[in-house]
């Protein structure tokens, strides 16, 4: 199970289409790595079904190679690029992590997805995408699919432990961008910053991050009742929707982080019990 | 000396283990359409191949997306119980060596939605449909197989084996007395074959699998998870929010393998549906030799979507060099 | 908002986990000497590290090769009978997912030989030694321990859960009577601290946990292997002689941590031995979360011959940043 | 487990004795992988300790590096080559020898040894080497060994299920080579073959091979009372004499086959069990 049966990214893709399907899980190149902070790391991956189907939101699951880890690690693709290729962005938490940080380009990579209904972007507004760590990466592409959209704003606010790691790669996306390192302060410092900009009717709030930050994001915006998007976490077995492993609870219920979500409107969300 | 001329022992299939599958041109494709040349029979339902999907590893608008579910031997669909459960708090899996731990807790949206919503979609779909049957008390799933006795599924597999809810489920699983009365109660409710899926969690699984028989199953499914757990070692809490959970994946196909072994010893009659860590067509292949009629695939699908469809695919072509036991199969009877 | 400003969890310890050991830099050098900064205590018996050697994955001569017994917190040595026992037929091995299945059958020259032979030299050689206590009978219990009574072996472990004997073996270890009296008899033949090692094949584990403590035992060790078998798909017969074996290594592992959570639940002072699937010094650490006092390294050993001494100076160093457990286990007490 | 602690060799053979120890698992460098048939390989291996230590029948554990197959593959050592190298000749029989086949020189593999009690080559005498299949390379370190000894004969007798894949090596380290194909006889054949030619009271056949095969050569030479040393097969757990796995049965009981083995003298073995 460490290996797909597919190698080669192109025949699964088609013969899953021609099927009338998705893609099952494909063994893809990968074409990029860098290291954007200590243990931080973006990797570009050889995959045009993905790149294709991916919203702002989405997310890829990536399986490490050894059998002692089996289960799908979830990262949020953070841009769509030339040739068919996503990118990623993750930081090394873990022994998954820690293997594909070892991977170089030319090597491959298990990967199934795209997975996930991702932000709402509804047209025309100001968007505050307020990313904390490695919260920031589906901000990312969810800035550059706003930069596409006419008459719509966007301003980022980022709240990092130490390095700004992703501001060279934000910052050409939005109009504008903030940024603050835990020791200065959080982004509900930023925001507070930017509220006098802010006009609540035509503005929404995307948020991705820990989920004590988003819970204080959310509380911030709903006293000023601005429409706000979480893009959760949670621990996954299957990320496709098949498993029921990853709910969060929500005012409808428990509902699946990984088919349902990631992203959920803030009113809906339930603090308490998700916030684990 | 022909046979052995060569040191080595046990020479390879073509097919693969997928657990290492090193080869690019396997040349089985999940995806193209497949006839299927070898099927089993399980207390007197056709299977179109000998492998279907475990309990709570299928969701019905998850995998179709993936592949035809008329493909499969049998669809297995996740418990339902009498009203919608919510299930157990989040974290609810971890990872283990070559495993998951899981404390799902059986959400559902409970039977009724089961009728409208998922059933008859399936069987439009073409699946045989083995229902899965919960409940925290004997009159919860006595209202649950009420419900089913005249819908449409194929087959209803009784879970008294779910380590992650308080009341029910484990625990009935492992009392062979409260077990038997359990069956013997629901056999009077229903003709649909019912099957009785055991906990490996017991001392002694032929005493449960006996008294299962006794109350009126038709067959037996197992293994459900074996009660495990994960700890985070910077905080030295568990992960999982239930605090332990049940374990499955490849790390415990050797264990299943040997409680379908004991039972088809003990009961060389009864139909047994394998479960436990298969993830290809060689290991299911080992249950079938073990005395399954049929296999079910749970962890692995979580990994692939495709898996099912693949470990079928992979059994069917298996089965062509080995006629003895495809032809038992065919006929409802197990390997010895 | 600080601690969690960064997304992802859990960050790891400096440490790596065997399994997917993947940094050269490790620095850990289990040949080079090293004091111990981190002991424990097992029944009133100080180990200087908190981990041993399982019972069955020792052998003196094999291991002394590799490393410095005395390196050890303790030397878990293979269970002696009576008299010499030749065990099963070969094959008694095969490989499981992650993991391993064996028939051994504990095969032993018996307690007069390792007292002669083993035991003085381990203790020369400044080990800490838990001699393993095997029979097929009480009687045979009785006779073992006698022999050992006035032995310089350090403590006692009946090993009441193998599975892969006929006649006693597992069978004492799940019938909670028969253990508490078998415990009860043996406890009024020494007084060296006695461990009772129990089965995971059982429904109620702490049930025999409470019969073993109450029959008089100072420490539980537990797990014992889990029944499992593979089979050979070219022949379609199992590949162990003796049909079905003992499950152990990684595999296990969440099982293992998942029975000795519950019991620690249950029993809050006994001292326990965990055991199953440790191959690095954070299993070893998940372990000690769980309520143990003490590790044992098996089928890990097997695998490296110097395992247990990584095991044991990986943990050794995970355990710098962690005074609190750290002071509870040099106590002799465990977390929570 | 997937991956020794040690990933260069020198540094844990020194370490290792300077503390007076042998090393245990270690990463080496392969240096060499040449296809001799279908699915049989020759590997070659650098490992200075495992070079200088190893006897005529010692063999090495080798480790698959996918965490789904832990245990060890032990494989003779076919001959000890200049720089420090060892070279091992495998068939392609299940997972492990499959993932072992698909390595290439530069790449690395996790090794144990050398590891067991080889054949005792008391001195000049006529040696007959009968091997069959991939039993042929504990044989072949034999050749090696006898052909430095000063008034040793040594005679080869080989038999293959189909291409002599070892003839070539072996052919140029022994006085005589014989071997012969399935479909022509067996190694029995080849045996009454050279009868004509053997002082029973100068021979000693050593021979390794299924052990049917090694049964029949054994009968054949107690017939003759020559003396015959056998290279045991067995499932191993750990091949160093830790776990008892790998027993045979002998007249002084169940021996194990890493450590009191592979080789035994053919009067010692009881065959009935141990012939499974
Ligand atoms: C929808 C979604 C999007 C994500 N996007 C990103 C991203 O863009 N960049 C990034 O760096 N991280 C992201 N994460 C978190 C990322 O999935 C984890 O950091 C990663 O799975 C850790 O794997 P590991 O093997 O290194 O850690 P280990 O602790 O070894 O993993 C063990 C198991 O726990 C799971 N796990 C551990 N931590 C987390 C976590 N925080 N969230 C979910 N599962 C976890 C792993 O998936 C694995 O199954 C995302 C998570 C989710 C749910
Ligand atoms: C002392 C000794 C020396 C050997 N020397 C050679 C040699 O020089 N060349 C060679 O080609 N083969 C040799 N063998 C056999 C070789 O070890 C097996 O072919 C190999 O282990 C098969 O591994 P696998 O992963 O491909 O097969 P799998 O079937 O996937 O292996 C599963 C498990 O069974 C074990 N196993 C399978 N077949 C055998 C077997 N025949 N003997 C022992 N264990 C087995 C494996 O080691 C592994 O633990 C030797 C065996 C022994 C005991
Ligand atoms: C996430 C998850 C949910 C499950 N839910 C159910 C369930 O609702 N009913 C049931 O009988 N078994 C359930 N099981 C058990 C599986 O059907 C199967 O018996 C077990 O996982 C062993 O098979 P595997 O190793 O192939 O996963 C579940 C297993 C998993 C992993
Ligand atoms: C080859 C082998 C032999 C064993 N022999 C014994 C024994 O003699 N006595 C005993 O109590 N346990 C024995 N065990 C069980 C181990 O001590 C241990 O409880 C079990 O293997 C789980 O630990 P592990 O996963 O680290 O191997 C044996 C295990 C193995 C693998
Ligand atoms: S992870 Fe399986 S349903 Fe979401
Ligand atoms: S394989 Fe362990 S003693 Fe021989």
């Amino acid at each position: 199970m460490s290996q797909a049966v597919f190698t080669t990214t192109e025949p699964v893709i088609d013969r899953a289409r021609r099927a009338g399907r998705r893609p099952g899980r494909r063994t893809d190149m990968i074409t990029g790595m860098e290291a954007l902070d200590r243990d931080v790391w973006r990797m570009t991956i050889k995959d045009p079904f993905a790149a294709q189907e991916a919203h702002p939101g989405s997310f890829v699951n990536l399986y490490p190679a050894d059998s002692m880890t089996l289960l799908p690690r979830p990262l949020g693709i953070s841009r769509v690029l030339d040739g068919g290729q996503i990118e990623v962005i993750f930081g090394v938490v873990g022994k998954g992590t820690r293997e594909f940080s070892e991977l170089r380009p030319g090597d491959s990579v298990d990967l199934l997805g795209p997975l996930g209904k991702g932000f709402d972007l509804g047209g025309a507004a100001h968007y505050i995408l307020v990313g904390g760590g490695l919260g920031v990466p589906p901000l990312i592409r969810a800035a550059q699919a706003i930069r596409g959209m006419e008459g719509a704003q966007s301003t980022a606010l980022l709240g990092y432990r130490n390095l700004h790691f992703a501001d060279r790669i934000v910052e050409r996306l939005v109009d504008d961008l903030r940024s603050i390192s835990n020791d200065h302060g959080d982004v509900i410092t930023l925001l507070d910053g930017v509220e006098s900009g802010i006009d609540p009717s035509n503005t929404v709030i995307l948020t991705c991050g820990p989920t004590p930050m988003m819970e204080a994001v959310a509380s911030w915006a709903g006293k000023r009742s601005i429409p706000t998007q979480c893009c959760m976490e949670s621990r996954m077995g299957c990320g496709y929707g098949t498993c029921v492993a990853c709910v969060v609870d929500t005012v409808n219920g428990r509902l699946k982080v990984c088919k349902d979500g990631p992203v959920f409107r803030a009113q809906d969300l339930v603090w308490k019990d998700g916030g684990r | 000396m022909d046979e052995t001329m060569e040191k080595g022992g046990t020479v390879m299939d073509g097919e693969q283990d997928a657990s290492t599958n090193q080869n690019p041109a396997l040349g089985m494709d999940p995806l193209e359409p497949h006839s299927w040349k070898h099927g089993t029979v399980v207390a007197g339902v056709p299977w179109k191949n000998p492998v279907g999907t475990a309990s709570g590893t299928f969701n019905l608008d998850a995998c179709q997306d993936y592949y035809d579910v008329a493909d499969m031997g049998a669809i297995g669909t996740k418990g339902v119980s009498p009203i919608p459960w919510e299930g157990n708090p989040s974290p609810r899996t971890a990872e283990t060596p070559a495993g998951m731990v899981n404390s799902v807790g059986l959400q559902n949206p409970g039977v009724d939605r089961y009728l409208v919503d998922e059933l008859p979609r399936l069987k439009s779909l073409g699946a045989t449909v083995v229902t899965n049957v919960a409940g925290h008390s004997d009159d919860d799933y006595a209202q649950v197989v009420e419900r089913l006795a005249d819908s449409p599924a194929d087959m209803l597999e009784i879970n008294v084996s779910c380590p992650n809810v308080s009341h029910g489920g484990m625990s009935v699983g492992t009392d062979p007395k409260a077990l038997n009365r359990l069956i013997h109660r629901l056999r009077g409710m229903t003709d649909k074959p019912m099957v009785v899926k055991l906990t490996p969690n017991v001392t002694d699984i032929v005493a449960v699998a006996q008294a299962s028989v006794e109350g009126g199953a038709d067959a037996l499914s197992l293994i459900n998870t074996l009660v495990g757990m994960r700890i985070d070692i910077t905080t030295g809490e568990p992960i999982l929010a239930q605090e332990t959970g049940g374990v499955s994946g490849p790390c415990v196909f050797p264990i299943a393998l040997g409680f379908v072994w004991r039972v088809r010893k003990a009961l060389p009659d009864i139909p047994i549906i394998g479960i436990g860590g298969i993830d290809s067509g060689e290991k299911a292949l080992e249950f079938l030799y073990a005395g399954a009629n049929a296999v079910e695939v749970g962890a692995a699908a979580l990994l692939d979507p495709v898996a099912p469809v693949r470990v079928a695919r992979e059994l069917d072509d298996l089965l062509d060099s080995r006629p003895e036991l495809a032809d038992l199969l065919a006929q409802g009877k197990t390997w010895k």
